[in-house]
């Protein structure tokens, strides 16, 4: 598809079209320093150049709480599942986050398919935006090599000085384009320009770690007895933070909330994490991950272990969230460099 | 037959009584599925029969309330404590960290003695109770729901997880980034991050989780520069009573 | 917007209880019919989530032989909000089945061969759809071995069926309890104790253990003991479950999904991941 | 005719805390004429000795849920003043706000949940719900519009989260200012049909001329600020509460009195009215003109009716006190970071201080002394319904000679409902009472 230009000054005239078919959410600032997705109401709310938001965009494919079905037991066990949603654009989602997006829909498209995952995602539109400098010293991006996508969007802004080049990557969002007269086609200039961005780029977002990608498949194979993990659960307050930010966890829990009649309600499901104490539970008593090292060293397997074993990818996206958010600064890239550097340590 | 139901309240400040009172029109739903037999707060009638379920509000800080849990328990076939005061001693405990007389005696002077009092307990450390709703006040949907679960008999669990989740799920900032001492990462979920939300602090009136990890919460503090043993002053804030009987 | 869904995956197909029969003072047995005129099509070991709104739900073993392919049985032992509202109900009333799920034990790898069943307390759930195939299909196998144990006489699940299990002459059959009361005639004592002296072929012999958790590593070096290799011995585990789907993570024993790759693991297959038994 | 008469209401119900009434008459003689206090004591005072002055206003709130913010703003009012901080003009405006809001949720409770019953003769709400759905269903509806409201300022009604000592942790943004805005509004509306609902309840014929004490200032219907006032020509400084209150024992009863110019004094509704009616708004006149209410008013029974009147003003004067914010808009950097103090981020110096604040049940001073570090040395609490006790008891003892006629389940009920007039807060009144016990 054909790639176009926008002018800087008319990015808000965009937006504004697009609210007019969609609702919008964009990075927002929030607090002293953080950011979160909102909805918008136009351009001037919106900060592209954010470091991660507290939350991935994970919340509007599968949000906090969720409805999956409704009830009502006056006369047998009656449902109806359905999905409570509008049309939706996001702006200016970062290349880690749209990672994040691919990898839950690796899990949720998996047979078999979660079909409220589905709907959610079939309504909501991407626009993403290139980080064209590094966003602060939690970010793995580098090491992960998600600072470039690959796919993943609808449409894809980069900043090229006066413009934004918008990468065009699928009908829908050629469509989205058609909504606003204000785009022109892409200039030899433009091309140059973005040509030289990327080249930038690739001398600044270099591997942030002494661990190779390729090395991590076996620095886990034989770390999980490390004594790395016994060391970073004397810091962990198992507070799940980490999960709750994660991009690509996903955990959740399932429970029916009745009305005051008791005979209809909703089952609904919510985000539960692995950093819980009651997570791996039974009936009997038995607590399958009782200690808080299991606990920590399963999050850090299901990023890089598990999910690879499952679905041939690396669950980590490089965002720096969890080291980020760790009111108790254990941190993703250093815990990888201990266990590699753990090994014989045993 | 619609349940019967009652309302008790011991020493506290009947600010939980106030919540479910504060329902709004949700209450007069309630009303329609239950049959309120006493709530000495809004109403003159009383009951002599068996309760189906009795909801207890406050600590137990004297004789007097002791004998009268206990009647209570006698003539209900479910009990449920509510609150902070009644779930763990709340504020009430506070006072468990002096010695009786002389919490006595700094209200009441050399006339303290006239004023019998028991340190501060829960409700539970009396008699057996089926259900509890902490949190000073209650969070109400919380309450409705445990109040739900009791009416269709069902065990209700209060999250054994930390306030910081649900925190999270409202996407606040988190308060150690301006180095604020947050019990959150110590206490039970349940309230939605009642405090954390309005920007002040969590103080643990949920109680304390079952396992805190309190040596990492230490390092937390010396982290950001805070005296590590503030979290431990914070605590007896709300768990004093609690952690007298360890 | 409501987008309502046909299918979501969490929908539940509604069915009949047919017939209650109570077993223990927490355990009782429920014989199900789909509403939809289906049978339920499972495999021996497979489970089914059984809904009930209000309360939730909750993994259950399918414990009849697939035989039978109008109703299925449901053996349910009474400990939280599902199963406390299940054992309210009456004949006549309507539940909500998911499923079913996960991987059963490999029936056609074991025709032919001899099988050594060991099943503690409510883990002769699961087991029971296997055994009731195999003396339906009694030809296909070969020796047939079946050790129970439970906590005392009146903990004692399925108990008229175990007592002609016990008077068949073409299996072999042992029980124990941990602690005996005075009408008891059987053996006292933990279930390990009655694996030596089972006379077993380890050529030709496959292992199907289901138990509480504590139980299976001491079972499991009894059988290896007796010549039985790892990858003979198949095991069922029980884990927190709430979708079925291998998505919510409760049950996630490293790479596998116990709803997914499981309940039914071959022994070598998990030996090696901590926590996994 | 007897003469004779004896009233026992041993929890006393539809009042906040346990009271006792007894009521002993023979031969025309009064032997006894009391309400007791029965809740088991707390010791908040002892409780919060040597806890820092800012985490007091936390542990002090929950003295009384329902009024909690009165409690919470008398805290930081005497908090601040101990340690010499002056709240920004923004501050005093979000805390009057949630002043009129709190009394708003406590009349609201009183009149419709509490009195109602009586005048129509009904055991409780919850009997008056099933004749008249309507008016219970009214009530619930505007006291839910004060706990939106609440939530939306301070985080919820019981226990304010976001108000502490130096302001506010979250400064209301312009959409929120514009939602408490219609929230009045909503209020606003119900207050006709509630006047009307008050046209239909017979008060009781009583009359007893007593002194009343409340604050006053020149700018306002005084509730945050002001100096003490009374109908007797007292005007003193809040800092002089203890000659204000003059708490004494007395023979017949086992709770200390307040007195001021004579032997009793009342705070509350009735009392603001009577000192304050110049400064109410025209729609609040209007009210009270429609309920036949004038200053001075004598009838303690008829506090109910001066609640109503408050009801109309604290609708009107809300509203006005938004739309200064809306116009000037909010300046949310002033929102205060709790849990600083340890850092200095407000300065601290020893010293003693004192809130006086008009809550629902009339005036309440709060006093703290502090030490260099913020550490507090000693809290006093003088709470509405202690002082009102007094004048209670004088009350009561009038209404039993008018009463003695009547059979003793008439006179129980007049008696019951005397002392609900003053909608007693009886939960808070115990724990910082000096109690008496006579033997
Ligand atoms: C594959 C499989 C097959 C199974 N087959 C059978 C079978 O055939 N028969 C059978 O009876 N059972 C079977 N089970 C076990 C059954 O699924 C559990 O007993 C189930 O949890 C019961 O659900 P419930 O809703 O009644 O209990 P829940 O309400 O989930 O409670 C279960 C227990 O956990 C406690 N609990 C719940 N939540 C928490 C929490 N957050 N923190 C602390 N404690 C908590 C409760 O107090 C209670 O004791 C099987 C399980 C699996 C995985
Ligand atoms: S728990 Fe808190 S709100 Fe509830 S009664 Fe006790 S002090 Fe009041
Ligand atoms: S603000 Fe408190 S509750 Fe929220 S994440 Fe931080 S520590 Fe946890
Ligand atoms: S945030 Fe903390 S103090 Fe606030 S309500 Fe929740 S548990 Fe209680």
């Amino acid at each position: 598809m054909k790639n176009i230009l926008l002018k800087k000054e008319l990015f808000g005239g965009f937006v504004r079209q697009l609210l007019t078919q969609y609702k919008v959410a964009a990075p927002v600032k929030k607090g002293t320093k953080s950011f979160t997705f909102e909805y918008v109401n136009g351009a001037d709310e919106i900060c592209l150049d954010h470091v991660p938001t507290i939350l991935p965009p994970k919340k509007y494919f599968l949000p906090q709480h969720e409805t999956l079905l409704e009830y009502d037991t006056t006369d047998g066990q009656n449902m109806q599942a359905y999905v409570e949603m509008e049309p939706m654009v996001i702006v200016g989602v970062h290349s880690c986050d749209i990672a994040g997006i691919q990898c839950l829909n690796h899990v949720f498209m998996d047979r078999p398919k979660d079909y409220h995952y589905q709907a959610r995602h079939d309504k909501i539109l991407l626009i993403g935006y290139e980080c064209l400098h590094k966003c602060d010293q939690f970010a793995s991006c580098g090491l992960m090599n998600t600072h470039t996508p690959t796919g993943g969007y609808d449409l894809f802004m980069t900043d090229i000085g006066d413009y934004y080049y918008f990468d065009i990557n699928t009908f829908a969002g050629e469509q989205m384009t058609s909504l606003f007269e204000g785009f022109q086609p892409v200039s030899a200039e433009a091309e140059k320009l973005l040509k030289k961005a990327r080249t930038d780029k690739k001398k600044l977002f270099k591997n942030e770690t002494d661990v190779n990608l390729g090395e991590i498949p076996s620095i886990f194979e034989w770390g999980f007895d490390s004594h790395v993990w016994d060391r970073t659960a004397e810091k962990c307050l198992s507070c799940g933070n980490c999960t709750n930010v994660c991009p690509t966890c996903y955990c959740f829990d399932v429970m029916d909330e009745a009305e005051l009649n008791l005979n209809k309600g909703h089952r609904i499901r919510v985000w539960d994490s692995c950093q819980n104490e009651s997570f791996a539970l039974v009936a009997g008593g038995e607590n399958f991950r009782e200690k808080r090292a299991q606990r920590v060293r399963h999050r850090f397997f299901r990023k890089f272990k598990y999910p690879v074993d499952r679905y041939g990818k690396f669950f980590c996206t490089g965002c720096g969230r969890c080291s980020r958010q760790c009111m108790a600064s254990i941190n993703l890239k250093e815990t990888i460099s201990k266990l590699k550097s753990s090994w014989g340590e045993l | 037959m619609r349940p019967r139901v009652a309302f008790f309240d011991l020493a506290c400040c009947e600010g939980c009584q106030l919540q479910v009172a504060n329902l709004g029109e949700e209450l007069l739903d309630l009303l329609g599925h239950i049959e309120l037999v006493e709530f000495r707060e809004v109403m003159s009638e009383k009951w002599e029969g068996e309760y189906d379920l009795a909801i207890i509000e406050g600590s137990v800080t004297n004789e007097e309330a002791v004998h009268r849990v206990k009647e209570i328990r006698k003539r209900s076939k479910t009990v449920m404590a509510y609150g902070a005061c009644a779930v763990n001693g709340g504020i009430n405990g506070i006072k468990n960290t002096k010695p009786m007389e002389q919490a006595g005696r700094d209200v009441y002077g050399d006339r303290f003695k006239d004023f019998p009092t028991l340190p501060t307990m829960a409700v539970s450390d009396v008699i057996e109770v089926e259900y509890i709703v902490p949190g000073c006040p209650i969070y109400p949907p919380e309450f409705l729901k445990v109040l739900k679960s009791a009416l269709a008999g069902l065990e209700y669990v209060i999250p054994d997880h930390a306030v910081c989740v649900e925190c999270r799920f409202n996407e606040n900032e988190c308060l150690y980034e301006q180095g604020i001492n947050c019990m959150g990462p110590v206490t039970r979920a349940g309230c939605g991050s009642w405090c954390p939300n309005n920007g002040n602090k969590c103080y643990g009136c949920r109680g304390l989780l079952s396992n805190p990890n309190m040596n990492g919460a230490r390092d937390v503090m010396k982290k950001y520069d805070l005296e590590p043993d503030l979290i431990l002053k914070s605590i007896d804030m709300y768990n004093a009573a609690g952690q007298k009987e360890e | 917007m409501r987008i309502p869904l046909k299918k979501s995956g969490y929908e539940i197909m509604k069915a009949e209880i047919i017939k209650i029969t109570p077993m223990t003072a927490t355990e009782k047995m429920y014989e199900i019919r789909l509403k939809n005129g289906e049978s339920l099509d499972h495999e021996p070991g497979q489970f089914v989530q059984v809904s009930m709104f209000g309360a939730g739900e909750a993994p259950i073993s399918v414990c009849s032989s697939p035989t039978n392919q109008e109703t299925f049985e449901l053996c349910i032992r009474k400990v939280g909000r599902m199963t406390s509202m299940l054992h309210d109900l009456k004949v006549g009333d309507e539940v909500g089945i998911r499923g079913p799920f996960g991987v059963g034990f490999p029936v056609n790898l074991l025709k032919g061969r001899d099988l050594i069943f060991v099943a503690g307390g409510l883990g002769i759930a699961p087991l029971r759809s296997l055994v009731n195939y195999v003396l339906d299909e009694r030809r296909d196998f070969g020796r047939t071995d079946i050790l129970l144990g439970c906590k005392s006489p009146e903990n004692m699940l399925f108990g008229s069926e175990v007592a002609q299990w016990g008077s068949r002459m073409d299996i072999n059959f042992c029980c124990t309890v941990d602690r005996s009361d005075p009408d008891w005639k059987g053996n006292v004592g933990l279930i390990t104790a009655l694996i030596p002296g089972v006379n077993i072929n380890p050529e030709n012999t496959f292992a199907v253990v289901c138990g509480p958790p504590v139980m299976y590593r001491y079972v499991i070096t009894e059988l290896m003991k007796k010549g039985l290799p790892e990858s003979r011995i198949y095991v069922s585990l029980e884990r927190h479950m709430k979708c079925g789907m291998g998505r919510c993570g409760h049950c996630q024993i490293h790479q596998y999904y116990c709803c997914m790759d499981g309940p039914v693991f071959c022994y070598d297959k998990i030996k090696d991941l901590e926590g996994a038994i | 005719m007897s003469k004779n008469l004896s009233v026992n209401v041993e929890f006393l119900t539809r009042v906040e805390g346990h009271g006792h009434i007894i009521v002993d008459m023979k031969e025309g003689v009064l032997n006894k004429c009391v309400l007791n206090i029965v809740e088991a004591p707390r010791f908040f005072e002892s409780m919060v000795r040597g806890r820092s002055i800012f985490e007091l206003q936390h542990i002090t709130s929950r003295i009384c849920g329902i009024c909690s913010c009165g409690h919470t703003l008398a805290s930081i009012q005497a908090a601040e003043a101990a340690i010499g901080f002056t709240p920004s003009e923004q501050t005093t405006i979000l805390r009057k706000i949630l002043l009129h809001l709190e009394n708003l949720d406590s009349h609201i409770l009183h009149i419709y949940m509490l009195a109602a019953p009586d005048m129509l003769g009904k055991k409780s709400a919850i009997a008056l719900a099933q004749t008249d759905g309507e008016t219970v269903r009214r009530a619930l509806r505007m006291k839910k519009c004060c706990n939106d409201a609440c939530s939306i300022l301070v985080g919820r009604h019981v226990h304010p989260i976001s108000s502490t000592v130096g302001g506010f942790t979250k400064i209301p943004s312009e959409a929120d200012l514009l939602s408490m805005r219609e929230i009045f509004v909503n209020i606003q509306n119900e207050i006709a049909p509630t006047i009307e609902l008050a046209k239909t309840f017979k008060f009781p014929d009583f009359e007893r001329d007593t002194e009343y004490v409340a604050l006053k200032n020149d700018t306002e219907y005084a509730m945050l600020s002001g100096m003490v006032a009374s109908t007797d020509g007292v005007l003193k400084s809040k800092e002089e509460y203890k000659n204000i209150t003059n708490e004494y024992l007395v023979d017949h009863s086992t709770a200390k009195h307040a007195k001021l110019s004579r032997d009793a004094y009342m705070v509350g509704a009735l009392a603001r009215f009577n000192i304050n009616y110049d400064r109410l708004s025209p729609e609040a006149k209007d009210a009270a003109g429609e309920l036949g209410l004038k200053p001075v008013c004598r009838n303690a029974y008829l506090n109910t009716a001066a609640q109503i009147v408050e009801c109309a003003h604290f609708c009107a004067d809300g509203i006005r006190l938004i739309d200064i914010l809306l116009e000037k808009g909010t300046d949310r950097s002033e929102a205060v970071l709790v849990g600083l103090n340890e850092n200095d981020v407000i300065p601290v110096k020893a010293g003693t201080g004192v809130g006086a604040v008009e809550v629902p049940r009339g005036l309440l001073f709060h006093c703290y002394s502090v030490d260099e570090n913020g550490r507090v040395l000693s809290a006093d609490c003088v709470i509405p319904t202690g002082q009102n006790l007094a004048n209670i008891e004088l009350d009561m003892r009038k209404l039993a000679g008018q009463v003695c006629e009547k059979t003793n389940e008439e006179a129980t009920l007049l008696f019951e409902m005397m002392v609900r007039a003053y909608d007693p807060c009886i939960s808070c009144s115990t724990h910082v009472l000096e109690v008496e016990i006579v033997r």
